[in-house]
């Protein structure tokens, strides 16, 4: 007798919702068991699935950033040779305050400028100065500068660092040097002002209840459910919220997924149905479950499309 | 201050039954030590003992503390073999038979050799499974009447059935000192041995317990080989008939109690004898 | 079903073996005048222990293979063409087999191939059973004949059945051995993977620790210095015990030198209630209580102390090792002799002179023995440090900063979202090497302490 | 020479002035000294109350939850699938099995929200709400609770009966106070409606606070916070209890009997008893990176398992009663070991008869201190994939579980961080209760052991 | 069995300093305890001791094990304090002071009443530091020049300074078992007590450890108050001039401890001395 409940693991972003698709897919299909959803982050999810094929091995793993090519390769080496992935939907990055503070309204290069360890001054790159959001751009308010950012083993940090800081530097206009100098120019953090967040967000809430003045990283759930001790920041001037990130108008936004192991469908039993009902309207869908628990959707041509590609057997590559 | 020379006496014997050293010729040998040395580790604690022990007599050991009297005794039931590092040299023969020898079980050596201790260790058990052990694990009695029957002889022998009949259900633990020991040499009989080693039994109980434990020696002795280590020169004096003097860890004079304490040969055993030494 | 045959072989087996041992070596003893060497259940012990050992043997191979000899029997019964299929394919075809021959049946209609497969499973199956069973029991039987031909009155059957009573006492204590073994294996290759990206120098002695994330592709793989990692274990070890220490070790003086017996008896026990609290509720406690209480009190006396921070972490976990260090000071101080403290107070010395001048200083090497523990018992400490020292691993002397240390890294590295062939991940065991020895190292050190301290006194 | 310590007359006093005069000094020291001690228990005492103190008044409220009492319509309307399918009418099990899901399926996608949403409707006739407002007053599995109570007694149909449905995460955050009442309706998780309507119902009783059983009897839950309770956690907990159990004291046991009374004094033995006390010490965060590795990895077992858990607990907690019978068997007298030898019995009967069973109240007492560090442990745990969503309670050590720890550590992680806030000290009560429920039982059955002996 | 009676004598003093009981009448009474019972939680250990006890001369207590000879030394110097549940009842007055009256420091008391124990326990310090703890606590030395003084002329009066000269930093618990006890001593000195309490001194010590100790300790008798615990009544003999018998936590005889072995005028003590008890 095969195993028949799904083992799910990996990102501490996607969790929630896989969790709250489990239970309502355990609601919805009597004859199935619940699935299990583990944590781990989304590097153990992908550990646990390029593991190998059988049954002491993951069949989905959750992911918030992409299965790298390394990660495929190992994959493969360990046999596991169909991986299908699946985006699902988007998760919002959104910066907040206590719900005292002042008014942000951020640009990337304010949020560069507040965190980078060296900043451009007259062209020339200084240890950074600033003290007071207010030194950065008088449209800020007189804040003093404290940002809790998360950590480097969060995925979020990666979108942080693309979209925001990436973006910041560019717009900052830094004196030219090669590549690799840049790189660290942009993305290396100066310590006195920025604490970095390796646990979830009620840590950095607590940062910030802690210290008033701090800006703190969430997710967008996050926010929405503690609507009433945090204030949101607009980024480019738009407010984040579903519609925005939707649509594309809110920067800091980046795509969930999970990894299938194609070798178990068919094999442990329910898993192309919780792939088909996780993707379907009223739970990934606009107005779904996943979208009230704080999930950006994808429009539901995208999901199609990726239920469609699943079903396909299409594997991933890189 | 030769004022307070022989100001010390020690009468002894008021116990009644008595021997006399041609009595102690008919007792034919029951155990023979020759050249038994001992080695705690690096260190030698017997130095070449050899001793013949009479059957149905009661021998002392005396010596000053740390001369070698219980390691003596240790080696004639094998305990020693339980102490780390000890190393036993020599031979020593029991009815004829070496005990050290290599087809010899050593639990069934120690069963025809019991021992008592000088603490009172009763288990904590009744006072009928602590005698009833040793008939128990030995497969002694073939059914509960045969144990009921073995305990209840080996309590009456020492001494002690009248006392604790009642309570033979109640834990040995809470018997008295006195009781106790005697409860233990209860058990040692009950396994039925032929010799029983006592390392100086009387040490931690108050006189009168001291008293009634050495009368129930002097019972004993008409049916065993009795071996008893003691400190205390009076109590040798009243209660064996065989007395051997240990000094560091050599046997220096071995004899008939009587001439022991009156006669000493030895120079060292005099002085032992007469204070000067311990 | 199979399972309850088993047993009953077994039982069976075990009854008639011992009941064989125990009659037979009785009539010996009865017949003739001879004494037994062992008694009559030492006899049936050994029998037993002849009969089941074979059977047992017998029916573990069989649970070890009959797994690949079921499958590798259903898939030669099937089409060649299955047995080609991918590993999982195959697996399912055998399930649909033994779901048929299970009698459940299976969804949609099986196929007169599965049918005929199912059938000659379900004979085979139980063909095998019976052999299996047989074999044992026949095995058994030799065992038992062999046994019991060996009995008699000399046969020392107690010392044969302690033999092998002994054996699995000392089977039992080499998994302690394994445990070792096994952290150490299962930490090394990983950890050696990890050096094959950062030198073991850069990690030993880095002053950074700044593990990039990895973006898909991108090159830099960040800076892993041990050191800040290290530096915070060790800060909040030193605030544990600058807590700890003090309190614990005087509320040992205190309950084992001056408190009456009554108090004693209730104290002690309230006190070491602190140690069964699960380390989780006091990394909740500091997060919610004592990381805000300290931050206020900061804020009273001016100084900027965070709420997550290394103080926080470091008192918080001096009041998980109060109890440690006070039960371990307490049995210390026991073993003064008692001699030793009447030495004191006959010449006339007061109560504390005692303690200070005497105890404690007879104590010390016991004292420190039982503080490297608890140092070692804080260094490895997680949870507390996970939920209140707020992870900043960066080289800093002020504590009232948040800080982080090796065990937090070990945990935030390998369940966080990065990539889990790169150092990212790997460094946890790195991490998790550097603190087993780490510990190790302590504790050798204590150990050696307290046992020269023991040899003092005994 | 002086006479400073002759007994001389005139010596004698000039040391007995001396004397005299250190003695304030002295006094005051030793009085110092002693509050110091006074001062450090109390500081002990002071934290054990304070952390009891935070937790239970955290956490007690939390037991008591807002539950919504109405009638619901069992609408034949609004309910499909028909009646339950019955075992006769297939040829295989399989097939039965197959129509019930079908069937099951078609009960459960019925639209159950309308049931709710018209039984509470009917408890407030007067009040205008949109539906999507009154239906977030309850908890989202208000509907498969209706569910379950059909899929019991398919006999409602079309009755209307009393039910309580508990209300949602939110309302009970409303109602007990735990997010701020004063914010403005942009930042309420609730809309104005739903909040006057849940204090309408606090008023007429259609709500009230009801000891919260659920959260003994429930899983763990995300998508209706509400429900959420321990059972999961508690049953992974037990499983992993009893592995420890099973496998930590028998083989702790024979290994200390081994070791103490067994093993010949030497470098090998010396190694052990080392290895053993490092054990002790180990982080456990490095015996759950073994757990991966080796139980997982290399013996293939399943990840999220309480019998990996064990596995792992047993190995840290082996130590722990290892060396504590070892103490115990150190503090059995020698005399009782020589009693029995003396009287011919073996060493393994001396062993078994006489020391062993004299060491049975410090074997208990280190099991169940063991047993209690064992259940309070998180970080392995973490690493061997417990730290897991678990909707199932688990049925045997081999399905996935939680432990109460890690379910702890995941609710005090929650982004509904006002409702499980108090949950999380919740657990903690449950937790701390079982912890000093069992150190009870050790005292208890420790001081029955020492009487009998 | 009359043979043996008479045949244990004891030789004493083989000192020679010898003293006669007209002597004695010069020592004003040290020590003087009236009515002294002890209690330990509910059993009492001692039922109403009065006893003077002589300056400048050595009194021994003598008597079979646990009969209170302890317990009642430990009074005099209030070591009874420390074990709980242990209620002293009685006058005990030193120099006429009552000991137990509440005005009386114990830690002077203790200074002025020094104390040996049975088994030797220097502290784990250098032997400097051993004998120079008391004075160190108490303040006795202005300088170190003076402490060095003490710490000497302690050392040398108990006899050990010629052997231990060269090693005063090294630790005191690396002495044998003698010279551990001779530290013992020298400690007990330095803090310049009036009074020096032995509890069984040479229990632990061997035959020619116990000698020089015996030798001290009449050395001793010249400048202090001497009360030493003996289970010996060869060395009570030997060392005494004033000899008191305790049995069962009553003083059976008090007197010239000459008279006390010649002539004891009860009949216990008579049945103790010629070895019948004990
Ligand atoms: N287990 C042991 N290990 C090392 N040395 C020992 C051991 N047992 C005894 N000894 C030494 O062997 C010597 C003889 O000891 P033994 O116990 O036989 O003396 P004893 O005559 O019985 O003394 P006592 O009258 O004090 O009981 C002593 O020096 C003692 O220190
Ligand atoms: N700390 C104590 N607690 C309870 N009872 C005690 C204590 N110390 C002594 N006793 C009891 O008081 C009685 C007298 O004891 P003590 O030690 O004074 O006797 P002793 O004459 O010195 O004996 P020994 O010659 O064995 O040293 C004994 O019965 C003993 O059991
Ligand atoms: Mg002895
Ligand atoms: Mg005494």
């Amino acid at each position: 007798q095969s195993r028949n409940t799904i083992q799910i693991a990996g990102s501490s972003t996607v969790l929630p919702f896989a969790s709250i698709v489990a239970e309502e897919f355990a609601n919805a299909f009597p004859d199935y068991n619940a699935p299990n959803v583990a944590g781990g982050g989304s590097g153990g999810g992908k550990r646990q699935l390029c593991e190998g094929v059988g049954e002491a091995t993951l069949d989905i793993a959750n992911s918030s950033s992409k299965m790298s090519a390394s990660e495929l390769e190992s994959c493969h080496a360990n046999g596991v040779t169909d991986v299908r992935e699946i985006v699902f939907g988007y998760d919002g990055i959104v910066f907040a305050t206590g719900i005292n503070q002042g008014d942000f309204a951020l640009e990337p290069v304010h949020l560069y400028k507040a965190i980078a360890a060296q900043v451009p001054v007259d062209g020339e790159l200084v240890d950074n100065p600033y003290t007071n959001w207010s030194e950065i751009d008088a449209s800020l308010p007189d804040q003093g500068i404290f940002v809790a950012i998360p950590g480097t083993n969060h995925g979020t940090r990666e979108v942080f660092d693309q979209r925001v800081l990436e973006a910041g530097c560019e717009a900052a206009e830094l004196p030219e040097m090669d590549e690799d100098a840049m790189e660290a120019a942009c993305l290396t953090p100066r310590q006195d002002v920025v604490v970095e967040i390796a646990g979830d967000y009620t840590e950095t809430l607590a940062r910030l209840q802690s210290n008033p003045e701090a800006v703190g990283v969430f997710g967008l759930s996050f926010y929405d459910q503690n609507r009433d001790t945090l204030k949101v920041a607009t980024v480019s001037g738009v407010e984040p919220s579903l519609d925005t990130i939707a649509a594309g108008d809110y920067p800091v936004s980046r795509p969930l997924q999970f990894y299938v192991k194609g070798a178990h469908v068919g094999v442990i039993p329910g898993i192309e149905d919780y792939v088909a009902f996780f993707l379907s309207e009223q739970m990934a869908g606009a107005g779904g479950t996943l979208e009230a628990a704080g999930l950006v959707p994808a429009s539901s041509e995208f999901l199609a499309g990726q239920l469609e590609a699943f079903n396909n057997a299409e594997q991933y590559t890189r | 201050m030769d004022v307070l020379a022989g100001k010390v006496k020690v009468t002894s014997k008021t116990l009644d039954q008595t021997m006399n050293p041609a009595e102690l010729m008919d007792h034919p040998i029951r155990l023979s030590a020759r050249d038994v040395t001992v080695h705690y580790g690096e260190k030698q604690a017997l130095h070449g003992i050899s001793i013949d022990i009479p059957d149905r007599a009661v021998t002392a050991f005396i010596g000053p503390s740390g001369c070698g009297k219980s390691t003596f005794l240790r080696c004639i039931n094998r305990m020693n073999d339980t102490i780390e590092g000890a190393k036993v040299g020599g031979k020593i023969e029991l009815d004829g038979e070496d005990i050290y020898s290599a087809d010899l079980d050593v639990v069934e050596l120690r069963a025809r050799v019991g021992m008592v201790f000088q603490k009172p260790n009763p288990f904590p058990k009744s006072i009928y499974d602590n005698v009833a052990y040793g008939p128990r694990i030995h497969g002694l009695a073939k059914s509960k009447a045969d144990l009921d029957e073995i305990v209840i002889s080996s309590l009456r022998k020492a001494g002690l059935f009248e006392e604790v009949k009642d309570r033979l259900a109640e834990p040995g633990t809470g018997l008295s000192g006195g009781q106790q020991q005697r409860l233990c040499i209860a058990r040692a009989i009950a396994v039925g041995p032929e010799v029983i080693l006592m390392d100086e039994p009387c040490s931690a109980l108050d006189p009168i317990a001291t008293a009634i434990i050495e009368e129930l020696i002097d019972e004993l002795r008409e049916n065993y080989t009795i071996v008893i280590v003691t400190h205390s020169m009076q109590q040798a004096a009243r209660v064996s008939q065989k007395t051997a003097f240990f000094h560091l860890g050599n046997l220096i004079e071995h004899g008939d109690t009587e001439d022991i304490f009156t006669n000493p040969v030895n120079k060292q055993t005099q002085d032992y004898i007469m204070g000067r030494i311990g | 079903m199979n399972a309850l045959v088993i047993a009953a072989l077994l039982l069976v087996l075990l009854t008639v073996s011992y009941q064989v041992g125990w009659s037979r070596s009785r009539k010996l003893a009865d017949g003739k005048d001879t004494r037994l060497h062992s008694r009559p259940i030492y006899h049936g012990a050994l029998a037993a222990l002849f009969a089941l050992l074979p059977a047992i043997v017998i029916l573990g191979l069989w649970a070890l293979f009959s797994q690949s000899v079921t499958n590798s029997f259903i898939l030669a019964q099937l089409p060649a063409e299955v047995a080609q299929q991918q590993p999982f394919e195959v697996q399912a075809a055998v399930s649909r087999v033994q779901a048929i021959a299970s009698g459940y049946g299976v969804i949609g209609e099986p196929t007169p191939m599965e049918t005929a497969a199912a059938s000659a499973y379900a004979s085979f199956q139980q063909l095998s059973f019976l052999g299996v069973i047989a074999a044992a029991a026949a095995l058994g039987a030799v065992g038992l004949f062999w046994a019991q031909r060996r009995i008699a009155p000399r046969l020392r059957a107690r010392t044969e059945v302690e033999i092998f009573v002994r054996l699995a006492l000392i089977a039992c204590s080499t998994v302690a051995i394994l445990t070792t073994l096994g952290i150490v294996l299962s930490l090394l290759s990983d950890a050696l993977r990890f050096f094959s990206f950062i030198s073991p120098l850069d990690f030993f002695f880095g002053t950074t620790w700044n593990p990039r994330f990895q973006s898909t592709g991108s090159g830099s793989a960040g800076e892993y210095g041990l050191l800040p990692l290290l530096w915070g274990t060790v800060m909040i070890s030193i605030i544990a015990m600058l807590v700890a220490v003090p309190i614990g070790l005087m509320s040992a003086i205190y309950l084992s030198q001056y408190a009456h017996a009554r108090v004693r008896s209730v104290v002690k026990p309230i006190i070491e209630i602190l140690a069964g609290i699960p380390t989780i509720v006091y990394g909740f406690f500091a997060l919610v209580t004592v990381g805000p209480f300290l931050s206020g009190l900061g804020d009273v006396i001016g100084i900027n102390i965070r709420a997550t921070s290394a103080l926080t972490a470091g008192v918080v976990m001096g009041i998980m090792i109060i109890p440690f260090i006070s039960s371990l000071s307490d049995d210390i101080l026991g073993q003064v002799p008692r001699t030793m403290r009447d030495g004191s107070l006959g010449l006339g010395a007061t109560q504390s002179e005692t303690i200070r001048k005497v105890l404690l200083p007879a104590a010390l090497p016991g004292v420190v023995g039982a503080v490297l523990l608890a140092v070692s018992r804080a260094i490895g400490e997680t949870m507390i440090v996970v939920l209140a020292a707020g992870n900043s691993p960066v080289l800093r002397a002020n504590p009232a900063e948040p800080t982080s240390t090796v065990t937090v890294s070990i945990v935030n590295q390998l369940t966080g979202d990065a990539d889990f062939t790169s150092p990212q991940s790997l460094v946890a065991f790195a991490l998790g090497l550097t603190l087993f020895a780490m510990t190790l190292l302590l504790n050798v050190l204590a150990l050696y302490i307290v046992r020269k301290f023991r040899e003092q006194y005994e | 020479m002086t006479d400073t310590v002759l007994p001389g007359a005139a010596a004698g006093a000039q040391n007995r002035e001396r004397v005299r005069k250190s003695l304030t000094r002295r006094h005051r020291n030793e009085t110092l000294f002693r509050w110091a001690g006074i001062l450090s228990i109390a500081a002990a005492l002071g934290f054990v109350a304070i952390l009891f103190g935070m937790i239970l008044s955290k956490g007690l409220p939390s037991f008591w939850q807002s539950t919504v009492h109405f009638e619901a319509y069992f609408d034949p309307e609004l309910i499909q699938g028909g009646p339950r399918p019955e075992r006769a009418d297939f040829a295989s099990p399989a097939d039965h099995q197959q129509a019930v899901n079908t069937w099951q399926r078609a009960v459960t996608m019925s639209n159950w929200n309308k049931i709710v949403e018209t039984g509470l409707r009917e408890a407030a006739p007067d009040f205008e709400i949109e539906s999507r407002d009154l239906l977030e007053l309850v908890t989202s599995a208000g509907r498969f609770q209706l569910r379950d109570i059909y899929f019991a007694d398919p006999e409602v149909l079309g009755q209307t009966v009393p039910v309580s449905i508990l209300a949602s995460a939110n309302t009970d955050n409303w109602l007990k106070g735990t997010i701020d009442r004063s914010q403005p309706d942009e930042r309420q998780q609730l809309a104005a409606t739903t909040r006057a309507l849940a204090d309408q119902f606090e008023e007429n009783g259609t709500i009230s606070f009801d000891f919260a059983w659920h959260i003994f009897t429930n899983v763990d839950s995300r998508s209706a916070p509400a429900t959420a309770g321990l059972a999961g956690a508690f049953m992974g907990s037990l499983y992993m209890m009893i592995v420890v159990i099973v496998l930590a004291v028998p083989i702790g046991v024979a290994s200390a009997v081994y070791l103490e009374e067994f093993a010949p004094k030497n470098r090998l033995t010396d190694l052990i008893e080392v290895n053993i006390n490092n054990l002790a010490a180990v982080p456990s965060i490095v015996f759950g990176l073994l757990g991966a590795a080796v139980f997982i990895n290399y013996f293939g077992l399943p990840r999220s398992a309480p019998l990996v858990g064990g596995l792992v607990l047993t190995l840290m907690t082996l130590p722990t009663i290892i060396i504590a019978t070892r103490a115990a068997l150190r503090a059995v007298p020698p005399s009782l070991r020589q009693a029995a030898l003396g009287l011919g019995a073996s060493h393994n009967q001396t062993v078994f008869h006489h020391v062993l069973p004299m060491t049975y109240p410090g074997v208990l007492t280190a099991t169940i201190i063991g047993v209690a560090q064992a259940l309070g442990e998180t970080a392995p745990l973490l690493l061997i994939g417990m730290s897991a969503f678990i909707a199932n309670i688990p049925a045997g050590p081999l399905d996935s579980a939680t432990a109460l720890p890690v379910q702890i550590y995941l609710w005090q992680g929650n982004e509904n961080r006002n409702f499980f806030e108090a949950r999380t000290s919740a657990a903690i009560i449950v937790l701390l209760g079982l912890m000093l429920l069992l150190n009870a039982i050790a005292i208890f059955l420790r001081s029955r052991l020492e009487k009998r002996a």
